[in-house]
């Protein structure tokens, strides 16, 4: 069996043929790679754009208007005229849901996106700079932190006065501290690295290693934290509306129409189940999406 | 700040003589200047004294909170009591069963604990128990036997919160260095689990104690509402809708003490489980 | 012709137990050419001093003059031109390279902060990763992609792409297989000669430190307690602390590991928050005497530059 | 055979990863004698820890372990009779001390468990004090109340291996016990180990990456590298007259302290990626003196001599 052939040394091109290269993705590439193979999550991500897509183009197409009121079909229970039944001025739920999912997803994307320029800003100078102003700063956030959010929100709900406007404001501006937090610390873990060590000795101005290096690299767990603060937003809209401080009449978000049902709740319970259903499976949707990324850019994964 | 709200506390939809409005802005000392105003606030409360309700005449904050807070502190002792109670074995168990369906089942109960607002939950239960299965009454306080449905919808989402901490707490520590140093010694599995493994992972849910009874003080505004519980948070929100600055004001304070108290106690029970945490 | 002058210098930090005294007091100059090696165990300050040299710490005390100048309290701006003439090269692989940018990138950001007229970035970067061993067609890949080995080699041509003079070496092997170890020091050598670069070369590893250095200097606890030329350090060490962690050294060669006498130390490190007076050694050193508490120990020459700061010797 | 205390044949392990399945260990072999150490040495990914977590039975939950046999003092072993030995005849010792202790128990507590699991005929306590002596941890009674956070590395590792000797096992694993200490601290680890062996007469395994440390401390030496037992031999075999190109590659590429300032001959190429493994020797593509066969087929063990064996065709082909 003895094959003198085979006993020949090796070229060098041969060794290196051996070597099969893998193709190059970059780092969002293999997140989003690792994201699609999450089922929950990419449940999550149809349900948060056929929600998205039913509050900006549903009520365009329904041929009832979101306060036309009909006292004929009053408090009418789920039919083929009307999918989620009406309220008990006659105005059809389904266009109300509908049209609350404009006001409860505005809520959440703006005041989540107002928090998160905030808390980024905060968070970044905060962890940047350091030292003392470091200490002050995350004092302040400390301070906001004793008092529980709900409450705080509630004081500034009552000084601004109910309405839409002001729920954004209260909320993008109490909801910032969690997110400065959460900045500053993957900004003071980042610092420390050593390839913002090299930016520095090669002589990096502050703003461009902030820029090129500290916040594209923060950018995982800000997304992650998007993602959790969109829900906790609409659910603080749902729950101000609920004790009485939402968006007032003819107006509705998702927690105005849940808490106006909950008086006739035993009699007409689907006044309640679809504005609240709505709620949490948006809420959930969410929350699975958010699990899902939080996995997919947790480093200890990636390979 | 309170002075920034539109309409006082005595603006009303009838209108009221003018000279009993300036009588009563000034036995409430509102025609005071600002700072001193404050300052002799600030003083009150430093002595525990809150000042009397803008609302309920002749019942000053302190009487107020001192009527309706035990019913709270009931409810949501039994609360806080149920989410450990439920939260830390359901942890447990779906961090050892990872994968299986014990896991699956816990973890799908425990994101729709998580998502579901209370209120929602607080409703569903008023509908299914009390008005088809008419197991209780609502809206009459009736003690324990009617604190128990707003306790569980309190407990709801902090349950499925320190079930998630737990689970994923479990998970880290098990891949520990450690954990191979115990198995490496013959530990039996039980061991390793519930000394070496349960002792690491339950840290988080100490640290989470103060958020959680934040979050069964604010869940309380609703579910009391809800179920018709005389308690602060229905108190306070009443007070919110009234304008009842003084009350607001003291409420807030008051819960504002009560956590720091329990993110006090809380950092007492980190200290003795983590020993590398010192109390200064 | 000297490249570099350290005087008396010390780099203290404060933290909420106290001050770390993390450098104290070290001086020495570095020859343009040569490999200064700067060695010891783990805390003893030298990955702290060549961060200080290079201006990532601010100095407590002490000079130090790069090139006749003296750096040590110009602003960044002031800074930027010696920037170019003084790289590092880090320690860990992974953590050394921007996991977001790509290779290219990385070696392209020193010309950009350096105003390397634009047109010539690309034929630079190839250039660059050409010399340092890697294929230029790897300039689109991410960090990721490739091995220790391969990376401590783009985080080399990164340094170089500002043309340094110096280069401080901050422990670049210590993460690197053995196998892997020897082709960056070979690559290391070769740069030198071709380029004409000086290091300063700080490790724990003290036989790849005699390989590579000219001189070196062995520090313990923020202090230099021995320097010498290489061959005679390891030949002829006279400190009590250098013959003691030469002795630890283990020597691939079981005749000779069996044969030599080992001295060993008692005790760990003292903590650097509260150092013990006089010589800092003392606590651990076979040889420690009544006195030792209250000396002053400085360098001290005992002939051909052979510097040791233990009176006793 | 009744020398041996551990026999190992042919052992397979795998890692399911997220991105695939990593093949750790391919068919390894070996045993280890009464009284001796066996040094195992290699790279990172070499598979020489993965080998022995393996026969451990501690190799994690993602791992798939296979092998033709293993034996403790003859007798088979099972998953279950694994359990029975570990910490009573065979303790492990980690390369992290750091994390390799429990943070919120106190070192007596880590101590006396042991003694407790294993029914220890006698005095729990004075043999925690007595062991804890042995490894110099003093004054004993104090700290066995503190915490491991109270001890700087080498201490820990002392109590390390204080845990790991109180029960007298037969055999005791060593995972890279100086790797991430200093080079004086590595030396008193290594003379308190040799000490306490040669006091009771117990066998070692020590795997390390330390070239060094193996010369000064194995009796025999085994030699991995990509999943694969290389090279076996005794401690002179290895550092005199290696046999196989990666073992006198690797014997290259340190400096040589007769000669430090003489270039070194590094081993050219990469370490191989254990998800896409070479289908024939690991080593080809870094092999100065690869061969076509290397490219197809795995080389099987050739011995020597009575005690040397080597994984290569050039052994063959002469």
């Amino acid at each position: 069996m003895y094959d003198p052939e085979l006993f020949m040394p090796l070229p060098a091109e041969e060794k290196s043929s051996a070597e099969i290269p893998r193709p190059s993705r970059t780092y969002w590439q293999d997140v989003r790679a690792r994201l699609m193979k999450d089922p929950l999550a990419v449940l999550g991500l149809i349900v948060i754009v056929i929600i998205l897509a039913m509050a900006i183009f549903g009520p365009v197409f329904s041929q009832y208007e979101y306060d036309a009121q009909d006292f004929m079909v009053s408090n009418e229970p789920p039919s083929f005229e009307h999918w989620f039944g009406t309220d008990m001025f006659g105005r059809d739920l389904f266009v109300r849901v509908m049209y609350g999912a404009r006001i409860s997803l505005a809520v959440g994307f703006l005041a989540s996106m107002i928090s998160l320029c905030i808390g980024v800003i905060y968070g970044g100078i905060s962890g940047f700079a350091g030292g003392k102003i470091d200490n002050v700063m995350m004092s302040i956030v400390d301070v906001i932190y004793s008092v529980p959010t709900m409450i705080y929100v509630i004081l500034l709900m009552v000084v601004v006065g109910p309405g839409l406007k002001s729920i954004f404001i209260t909320l993008g501006i109490s909801y910032w501290a969690p997110m400065a937090r959460i900045i500053r610390a993957e900004v003071l873990r980042l610092k420390s690295e050593e390839f913002i060590l090299a930016a520095r000795v090669l002589g990096a101005s502050p703003s461009r290693i902030l820029f090129r290096h500290l916040i594209p690299n923060a950018m995982g767990p800000v997304l992650v934290t998007l993602t959790f603060s969109i829900p906790g937003a609409i659910f603080t809209e749902a729950f101000l509306s609920f004790v009485g401080l939402g968006v007032s009449a003819p107006m509705a978000s998702w927690g105005v129409l849940s808490s106006d049902s909950v008086g006739s709740l035993p009699v007409y319970p689907w006044q309640l189940f679809f504005p609240a259903g709505a709620i949490s499976i948006t809420i959930l949707a969410f929350n699975f999406l958010g699990d899902g990324l939080r996995d997919a850019l947790d480093p200890k994964l990636r390979k | 700040m309170m002075h920034m709200i539109p309409g006082g506390p005595f603006t009303d939809e009838k209108a009221i003589p003018s000279f009993v409005l300036e009588k009563m802005n000034d036995r409430y000392g509102l025609n005071d200047p600002l700072h001193t105003q404050y300052f002799r606030y600030l003083f009150n409360v430093l002595h525990m004294d809150l000042g009397p309700s803008y609302r309920y005449e002749g019942l000053s904050v302190n009487e107020l909170i001192a009527q309706n807070f035990p019913v709270s502190a009931m409810v949501g002792g039994i609360a806080l009591v149920l989410a450990l109670l439920v939260g830390i074995p359901t942890g447990i168990i779906s961090a050892l069963k990872r994968g299986h369906w014990q896991d699956r089942l816990a973890m799908i109960l425990a994101t729709l604990g998580v998502t579901v607002p209370s209120f929602v939950i607080a409703a569903l239960f008023v509908y299914v128990f009390a008005w088809r299965l008419g197991w209780v009454t609502v809206g009459f306080w009736e003690g324990t036997s009617t604190a128990i449905l707003p306790a569980i919808t309190l407990a709801g989402y902090p349950a499925a919160f320190i079930s998630r901490l737990v689970r994923s707490g479990m998970l880290e520590v098990l891949g520990q260095d450690y954990i191979r140093t115990a198995r490496a010694k013959g530990l039996r599995e039980r061991s390793v689990v519930y000394v070496h493994a349960l002792k690491n992972a339950i840290i988080p849910v100490i640290t989470y104690l103060g958020p959680l009874t934040a979050g069964i003080l604010t869940g309380s505004f609703v579910v009391e509402q809800v179920f018709g519980v005389p308690g602060l948070g229905t108190f306070f929100v009443t007070s919110i809708t009234n304008r009842d600055y003084t009350t607001i004001m003291g409420v807030t304070i008051f819960y504002s003490a009560l956590l720091v108290g329990f993110n006090l106690l809380a950092d007492v029970c980190l200290a003795i489980a983590d020993p590398r945490i010192k109390l200064r | 012709m000297t490249m570099l002058e350290v005087q008396n210098l010390s780099k203290y930090f404060a933290v909420p137990a106290g001050v770390v005294h993390s450098v104290e007091d070290v001086s020495f100059s570095v020859e343009r050419g040569e490999t200064l090696g700067l060695v010891g165990e783990s805390g003893c300050g030298k990955t702290t001093t060549g961060r200080t040299i290079i201006r990532i710490y601010e100095p407590t005390a002490g000079k130090i003059i790069f090139d006749g100048q003296d750096i040590t309290s110009l602003t960044p701006r002031e800074m930027l031109p010696f920037r170019k003439r003084m790289q590092m090269i880090f320690q860990d692989p992974y953590a050394s390279l921007n996991p977001r940018m790509t290779v290219g990138d990385i070696v392209r950001e020193p010309m950009v902060i350096h105003g390397i007229p634009k047109d010539e970035h690309s034929d630079r970067v190839a250039h660059l990763l050409r010399l340092v061993g890697l294929n230029s067609e790897q300039a689109g890949r991410y960090p990721h992609e490739f091995s220790g080995g391969q990376r401590q080699r783009i985080g080399i041509a990164r340094a170089l792409a500002v043309e340094p003079e110096l280069i401080i070496c901050d422990e670049p092997i210590s993460a690197l297989d053995v196998s892997i170890q020897a082709q960056i020091v070979n690559m290391l050598e070769d740069l030198q000669k071709s380029l004409g670069l000086t290091y300063i070369f700080i490790a724990h590893d003290l036989s790849m430190v005699r390989h590579i250095s000219s001189r070196v200097a062995v520090m313990y606890l923020g202090r230099i307690v021995e320097l010498a030329e290489s061959g005679e350090l390891y030949t002829n060490p006279k400190h009590p602390y250098t013959v003691s962690l030469l002795s630890s050294i283990p020597i691939p060669d079981p005749d000779k590991s069996d044969s030599r006498e080992h001295i060993p130390l008692q005790g760990e490190i003292p903590s650097a928050l509260n150092p013990p007076s006089g010589c800092a050694f003392r606590t651990r050193c076979p040889k420690a005497r009544p006195e030792c508490a209250a000396l002053n120990a400085v360098l001290r020459d005992t002939g051909n530059g052979h510097l040791c700061a233990c009176p006793f010797v | 055979m009744n020398d041996e205390i551990l026999t190992v044949k042919n052992l397979h392990t795998s890692f399911m990863t997220g991105a695939g399945e990593v093949k750790a260990v391919d068919g390894v072999s070996f045993s280890v004698k009464r009284g001796e150490v066996l040094g195992i040495v290699g790279e990172s990914g070499s598979g020489k820890s993965a080998s022995m977590l393996s026969v451990m039975g501690l190799a994690g939950e993602n791992a798939r372990v296979w092998a033709e046999r293993t034996a403790f003092k003859g007798k088979e072993l099972t998953p279950e009779t694994v359990k029975a030995l570990r910490g009573k005849n065979i303790a492990m010792i980690f390369q992290d001390p750091m994390t390799s202790l429990n943070p919120v128990l106190t070192v007596g507590y880590q101590l006396r468990e042991s003694l407790r699991r294993h029914n220890w005929q006698g005095d729990i306590h004075a043999r925690c004090v007595d062991v804890l002596e042995r490894v110099g941890i003093v004054p004993a009674e104090e700290r066995l109340k503190q915490y491991p956070h109270e001890f700087s590395g080498g201490q820990r590792q002392r109590i390390m291996i204080a845990m790991a000797i109180i029960c007298n096992p037969d055999l005791l694993i060593a995972d890279e016990p100086t790797t991430a200490l200093d080079v004086t601290v590595q030396a008193q680890i290594l003379g308190l180990l040799t000490e306490l062996r040669k006091a009771s007469g117990m066998s070692m395994i020590l795997i390390t990456h330390d070239l060094g440390v193996i010369a000064g401390e194995a009796d025999r030496v085994l030699v991995m590298y990509g999943g694969k037992i290389m090279e076996e031999g005794t401690r002179r075999e290895i550092f005199y007259a290696p046999a196989h190109p990666y073992t006198k590659g690797l014997l290259r590429s340190v400096p040589n302290p007769e000669r430090p300032s003489e270039r070194l001959i590094p081993i050219e190429g990469q370490p191989p990626d254990l998800l896409n493994p070479p289908k024939g020797c690991p080593y080809v593509k870094r092999c100065p003196q690869a061969m076509r066969i290397c490219l197809e087929h795995k080389p099987e063990a050739k011995v020597l001599s009575g005690t040397h064996k080597t994984s290569c065709f050039l052994e063959v082909k002469e």
